[in-house]
């Protein structure tokens, strides 16, 4: 009798509930992403709340719906972020391993300052008075994409561009995002060669604004003009397949240094 | 003619003169009558813990600037200055130095830095500081000398509102007179005694615009409604609300310390609901409350309820439909 | 998966890189709660560590058995009931510490790192491997009792395990065995520990 | 008037967070909005008081009569384990926009120690039905005010210059035992 | 009589006497004029001419179906030798007709007057403010066509003339208001039977008291009257100038006519006058050149398109050590960089002084003070905050696209944060996240 009553009661208890949760269960099932599945495998379960949603599995649901940070899990720091942003990835990008490109070259010596600018030092706030340079189309040089990159993959060179660490980027587009002036883009890695200016002023007021701006002087389209072409007075590279290997060198002659292969400076790569 | 340097920023192109370092001496220069007072109260040992206070909230300060990598130059901003004029105020005289140091290091780290400095704390420093040493020693910081001024017995000497606290009933025992609570010949905190005294640089404060005038008048009228109330039911229990003005660290929590621009709320609405709940949260704890006096945690609690206040008391945007009643 | 840890690593990890009260944050409520004396926090630390090893040996002993869908509820009877031979066991060869704790060993059944170490550890790993696991959270997990109750026994009545060892010179801080002392305190040693991380990351970069 | 003091005093003075510890771990966690800390806040004082009521019955009308007093923590924390979990399923059948709002907290809620807490507390005290329920309802509602005052905080700390390395949690707890400062105003208001 | 005003705003020092006593004179037009095809609130206008023409005065060298656009004249005679990019006052360089000055100003034939302007029908006379290519000249330059023809069932019943020029230093409209009373009531009386509305409000502040008896004389016979406002800034934004006047508010993202109102600056009364009158389209404004960075301060009458080099040079020259050049009042003008930088139907000043070292800017110490001076009723520093920390959503729920740029809030700071400039970010991120969600 001793012994009876409690295990009684337990189980009598126990057998309530769970008569309950399983009858409630199989009304209530909802079909879930299996996305939600696997970054609730990466995360460390401990339900803690410090993300913010309750519990790992809200937060989980969260990131795959584009809710929530994929670096929004405290506990799981670093290490975790990256799966997620891995597991994020691979349904967004498939195979090709892509980085960050920056599409300008006009540093501190190149471009033409405008005048002293007084403002709040961010390329955003810059923008919108028109910047601090000549060039209206360039760099601003304020590391807006520097501080929007969540993996410390871009930092502010020497010269006052940004330089993308192609190990560490994840090709999540923030700093695309961040940069006022469109001159960060997603490019696969292997591809070395592209054009460093995005002014579509005409040559003259190019030349004058920046010395590495696309002067449109048509080397490059006449080297390769089955993947070159001129638009707006800038030359953009159409299919990068059809570059041949063969007329790089004939491409790189740009006068200006406007397109061309990515410098070691450029790409820190392993 | 020379190009390409001109400056290039954002409009509004001109600035009013005054500062942020201007309204912060501002508010030192009204607290010079106070102290001057509890000085010629309290003598040598008032000045002894006014530099102890000031010394060591700059010497906290530079410790954090300099470590937190910022510019020097802000340590002369004269908030630092502020907290230890303001935090010394708040302190019995007989306190002795070694916690007016612990108490001015609380008062700058955990009041003011951890959040990053001037303009981004929660809570008002000076105060954080006190209610620090309030908890951390009760006894010292509840034992009271009379003022140099004064011939009393020292041994049972308590303030005005101490006094209160432990009558049985108003009628039976002699209160503090208001006249000494006006001139600030009684026992206190050493910048809360001399009600004339605070009140001068309160004025000077509110005539250059520096304090919302909204903050003091909420919280005195609470509490002058609140002690009134008992007062007019049950006059042999409760004193009038004159002594509860007078008396105590109002006057100074009223016009000093709940007026702090940063830990108040920004919008005038937001004022008055703050100060309207620290001018009854005193009268409550000083009617009802373990302590004596209640400013410093009424201060303290509705300075929590500041970032709701700002949040929920959002002025009307002009052409903004007034909200369904 | 991750790749198998040694098992020193295993152990070690639960000392500071994946320290449940520094780095998780879990486990708060005891941390702060029971910290007022060293004695407490021994207690509770070891009270807590008794729950999650036997704890851990026994999900990770039984994990083929149980289904998934009730797996957290079996996790807890489990949790429930060492808490309870726990607490039994403090009332009656300690009752002055079981007075002190008060509700707070009961409430060892609700802490986060025990149920967090179920789920994420135990039902996936080896018994062996669950053990060391728990092993090194319990150690953690104690040291960091340690290390508050000893700040705020020391500074809230100047001793240490109850032997006076600051002279009388020493006013006592009060408010280091109250609540708000235990708050500033964790929030402080918090700040340090991720300080520390920060500064030891950078120089192994 | 006795019920009245002892809700108050669950409020403001025997704050459940600030007094008791009890229920960190939400409270560090799901501060950082004012919107979802009220959520949390009403979800936790929905299920206190729920669970201050089954308490108090499982406590006095199974465990006592025979004399079970030892099985407390196991049939507590199965009876709000499964409270919770029938709560959430219940709201998110009968109402999605409420469980919207709250349900999205209740599995939080299970590991919460400030609810097995209550229940504990509860019996602890030896409180009478009523007494119980309105100590859980108290109790939630000090929560929700510690919560939801925290993260009106948080929401300004957000944007404000805290040092690297106590931001989140660091700041938080300091802000808390500021907080626990300025409530220890009420302490002797309620004896 | 009580003067009327709006609710919070500031008063900043006005130092209007410079210019007060100038009168306006008309600045010969130079040998080159660079006539921006982009002067106006909407899309820019398509060139009418190309390089090696001949224009006349007065010829229509630009025009856009677009409704929101206004139409663009020659401001001399002579030849026209580019049509590119250029600097242009508002920030991006934009295209240009470039015009060599013949310096015969040869009028074009199109240019006619009309006998009796006050017979004419309104739509006769919105047609004829197209034309002339007309637009705001308080400085939006908003297309006074669009604005006197409101949607369907949005009947008008008053226009209100904005004499106020409430920013410091300018004085060309109060010039303007004193030279040209008549052609300024006159344009008004046109405005009215354009949008038709039933009466004519002219604010005026009363630091122009002058100008206010003068209109109040002249006013008579008219349907109208004029009111005495209250000097302080910004009195003369659009929707503050209602509120003071008629206690309306303009519904948030609403414009005037959703109350039932016109709002005209007094130039661009003048102007209208001047198009049905006598035909002349917009090719000449009042500016004033003022600031201590010019050695002298001046109110000229300004052919579009003249560059600001040109102006500078007639008062004199810049003053050794000017480094800050700004086109419109000190409170909302835009700072310039470049001399050869065109005046355009916007510009209502020049504005050139010595910029001491920027002020030290301290954080927010929530002194209240930028919300009890908005005019529009926002918390500027909350806004400012989230934009800093890229929260745009909370920034746009806090009603940061209300804001009118207006600068009381970053004029009183004293902790000298750049406010407008941060709320600018903001309202900027927001809008391109909108454009971008539609694309």
């Amino acid at each position: 009798m001793q012994f009876l009553i409690p295990i009684l009661t337990l189980g009598l208890l126990g057998l309530l509930f769970s008569i309950g949760l399983s009858f409630a269960y199989q009304k209530l099932k909802v079909e879930e992403d299996p996305k939600v599945e696997a970054i609730s495998e990466v995360l460390p379960q401990a339900n803690c709340g410090g993300c913010g949603y309750s519990g790992c599995r809200a937060f989980a649901e969260a990131v795959a719906k584009g809710k929530a940070e994929i670096t929004g899990c405290p506990v799981g720091g670093e290490d975790v972020s990256q799966k997620i942003a891995r597991i994020m990835g691979t349904e967004a990008g498939k195979a090709i391993k892509k980085v960050a490109r920056v599409h300008c070259r006009g540093n501190t010596k190149a471009a033409r300052e405008k005048g002293i600018y007084l403002g709040i030092t961010t390329c955003h706030a810059a923008h919108i008075i028109g910047g601090n340079k000549e060039c209206v189309y360039g760099c601003l040089g304020f590391g807006d994409c520097v501080r929007a990159c969540p993996f410390d993959a871009i930092h502010m060179g020497e010269e006052g561009l940004p330089v993308v660490d192609a190990d560490k980027c994840t090709a999540c587009g923030k700093c695309v995002d961040a940069c006022p002036r469109d001159i960060i883009d997603l490019q696969p890695v292997s591809q070395n060669i592209m054009v460093f200016c995005r002014s579509l002023d005409s040559a003259a007021a190019a030349k004058k604004a920046c010395k590495n701006a696309c002067i449109s002087c048509g080397i490059c389209v006449r080297a390769c003009p089955e993947a070159i072409v001129l638009e707006n007075n800038l030359a953009v590279i159409k299919d990068y397949k059809k570059i041949d290997p063969e007329k790089i060198p004939a491409i790189e002659k740009c006068p200006t240094d406007a397109i061309g292969r990515i410098t070691k400076e450029e790409n820190h790569e392993g | 003619m020379k190009e390409n340097t001109f400056i290039l920023k954002s409009s509004p192109h001109f600035r009013d003169k005054d500062s942020v370092s201007k309204i912060m001496y501002a508010v030192i220069i009204s607290l010079i009558p106070a102290v001057a007072a509890s000085i010629y109260f309290f003598r040598l040992k008032a000045a002894l813990i006014y530099i102890t206070c000031v010394a060591s909230c700059l010497i906290t300060e530079a410790v954090f600037l300099k470590v937190r990598k910022k510019d020097m130059h802000s340590l002369w901003d004269g908030s630092a200055i502020i907290t230890g004029l303001l935090l010394a105020m708040t302190l019995p005289p007989s306190l002795s130095l070694d916690l007016v140091i612990i108490g001015s290091v609380m008062a700058i780290a955990l009041g003011k830095q951890v959040f990053g400095g001037l303009g981004y704390n929660v809570f008002n420093p000076a105060l954080v500081g006190r209610a620090f040493l309030q908890i951390a020693f009760p006894v010292a910081m509840t034992t009271w000398i009379p003022p140099s001024t004064l011939q009393v017995n020292t041994a049972t000497f308590a303030t005005p509102l101490g006094n209160l606290k432990f009558l049985a009933s108003i009628t039976e025992g002699s209160l503090t007179p208001l006249k000494d609570l006006f001139w600030g010949n009684v026992g206190g905190c050493l910048g809360e005694t001399s009600a004339i005294a605070l009140l001068a640089g309160a004025l000077f404060l509110l005539f250059r615009k520096v304090i919302d005038w909204r903050i003091p008048v909420g919280i005195i009228s609470a509490l002058a409604v609140f002690t009134g109330i008992f007062w007019i039911t049950s006059p042999d229990k409760y004193t009038h609300p004159l002594f509860h003005v007078l008396a105590g660290g109002l006057l100074i929590g009223a016009f000093f310390m709940a007026t702090d621009m940063v830990t108040s709320p920004i919008t005038p609405l937001g004022a008055w609901i703050y100060a309207l709940g620290i001018g009854s949260l005193i009268g409550l704890i000083r009617l009802f409350g373990g302590f004596p006096e209640g400013v410093m945690f009424s201060i303290l609690f509705m300075n929590t309820f500041v970032p709701l206040i700002n949040r929920y008391t959002r002025p009307r945007i002009l052409g903004e439909r007034r909200r369904r009643a | 998966m991750p790749p198998k840890k040694s098992i020193g690593a295993e152990y070690l990890k639960g000392l500071w890189n994946e320290n449940p009260v520094f780095r998780q944050l879990l486990g708060m409520c005891p941390t702060l709660a029971v910290t007022n004396a060293v004695i407490n926090g021994i207690a509770m630390g070891l009270a807590t560590a008794f729950v999650l090893i036997l704890s851990s040996l026994v999900v990770s002993s039984i994990k083929k058995l149980i289904p998934s869908q009730v797996r957290i509820a079996t996790y807890i009877v489990i949790i429930a009931s060492f808490v309870t031979i726990a607490d039994r066991f403090l009332a009656a060869f300690f009752p002055p510490i079981s007075k002190a704790l008060g509700p707070y060993v009961p409430l060892i059944v609700v802490n986060c790192i025990i149920l967090g170490r179920q789920e994420a550890f135990s039902s996936r790993n080896s018994i062996g491997r669950s053990l060391i696991d728990a092993l090194g959270m319990s150690t953690g997990f104690i040291l960091a009792l340690l290390l508050l109750s000893s700040i705020r026994e020391l500074l809230g009545s100047g001793s240490f395990l109850g032997h006076q060892l600051l002279g009388s010179w020493f006013k006592p801080w009060t408010i280091m065995i109250l609540p708000a002392g235990a708050f500033i305190t964790l929030g402080v040693l918090l700040g340090i520990a991720l300080l520390i991380e920060s500064k030891t990351k950078a120089r192994s970069v | 008037m006795d019920l009245l003091t002892l809700f108050v005093a669950a409020i403001l003075v025997n704050n459940f967070v600030l007094y008791y510890f009890l229920g960190i771990c939400p409270f560090l966690g799901v501060s950082k909005k004012i919107d979802a800390a009220f959520s949390m806040g009403m979800a936790v004082t929905f299920v206190m008081t729920l669970t201050a009521v089954a308490s108090w019955m499982i406590n006095h009308w199974i465990l006592i009569p025979f004399g079970l007093d030892y099985l407390q923590i196991v049939s507590f924390i199965l009876v709000i384990a499964s409270l919770v979990q029938l709560v959430e399923m219940f709201i998110r059948k009968m109402s999605p926009p409420l469980y919207q709002a709250l349900g999205i907290y209740l599995p939080l809620i299970t590991t919460n120690c400030a609810i097995m807490g209550l229940a504990l507390l509860a019996a602890l005290k030896n409180y009478d039905f009523i007494k119980t329920v309105v100590f859980g309802v108290g109790s939630g509602l000090g929560f929700t005010l510690a919560i939801v005052l925290m993260s009106g905080i948080r929401e300004q700390l957000d944007l404000a210059d805290v040092p690297e390395p106590l931001k989140g949690a660091g700041i938080a707890l300091i802000v808390a035992g500021i907080m626990a400062l300025a409530f220890s105003g009420f302490s002797g208001m309620i004896k | 009589m009580r003067k009327k005003t709006f609710p919070r705003g500031t008063h900043p020092p006005e130092y209007k006497h410079y210019t007060e006593g100038q009168r306006l004179e008309k600045l010969e037009p130079p040998e080159k004029v660079f006539i921006p095809l982009n002067q106006h609130f909407g899309k820019p206008a398509d060139p009418l001419v190309s390089k090696g023409e001949e224009v006349l005065l007065g010829q229509k060298i630009g025009d856009s179906d677009e409704l929101f656009s206004a139409t663009v004249h020659s401001s001399v005679s002579g030849k026209v030798l580019f049509v590119k990019e250029h600097p242009h006052p508002l920030g991006s360089p934009a295209l240009t007709v470039i015009i060599a000055n013949d310096g015969k100003d040869t009028p074009h034939p199109d240019m006619k007057g009309t006998k009796d302007p006050f017979s004419l029908k309104p739509e006769d006379i919105r047609s004829k403010v197209r034309d002339a290519g007309i637009v705001g000249m308080g400085g939006a330059a908003f297309p006074t066509a669009v604005k006197l023809s409101p949607p369907k069932g949005k009947a008008i019943d008053t226009v209100i003339i904005n004499g106020c020029e409430c920013e410091p230093l300018l004085t060309s409209d109060y010039r303007l208001m004193l030279e040209y009373t008549k052609d300024i009531i006159n344009g008004a009386e046109l405005v009215r039977k354009a949008a038709e509305a039933k009466r004519i409000i002219i604010g005026i502040e009363d630091n122009k008291r002058d100008v206010f008896e003068l209109f109040k004389q002249k006013m008579n016979g008219f349907p109208g009257e004029t009111a005495l406002l209250k000097t302080k800034y910004p009195q003369g934004a659009e929707k503050n100038l209602i509120y003071a006047l008629l206690k309306r508010e303009v519904p948030r993202g609403g414009l005037p006519f959703d109350v039932g109102v016109v709002v005209q600056n007094v130039g661009t009364a003048k102007a209208v006058w001047d198009a049905v009158s006598s035909g002349t389209p917009l090719y000449e404004r009042a500016v004033t050149l003022s600031g201590p960075g010019l050695k002298e301060n001046k109110n000229l009458l300004i052919r579009i398109g003249t560059p600001f080099k040109h102006a500078v040079e007639y008062c004199g020259g810049l003053k050794e050590g000017a480094n800050m050049l700004v086109m419109g009042g000190p409170m909302m003008g835009l700072a310039q960089w470049n001399l050869d930088t065109p005046v355009i139907k916007g510009t209502s000043g020049l504005i050139v002084w010595e910029e001491e070292a920027f002020p030290e800017e301290f954080p927010c110490i929530s002194c209240g003070r930028c919300v009890s001076h908005c005019p529009m009723g926002l918390v500027p520093t909350r806004l400012m905050n989230y934009s800093r920390h890229g929260y745009y959503q909370e920034a746009e729920k806090w009603g940061v696209l209300d804001c009118v740029e207006c600068g009381c809030c970053q004029y009183i700071c004293p902790a000298k944060i750049p406010l407008v400039h941060w709320i600018r970010v903001g309202k900027n991120a927001i809008t391109s996240m909108k454009r971008k969600k539609k694309s």
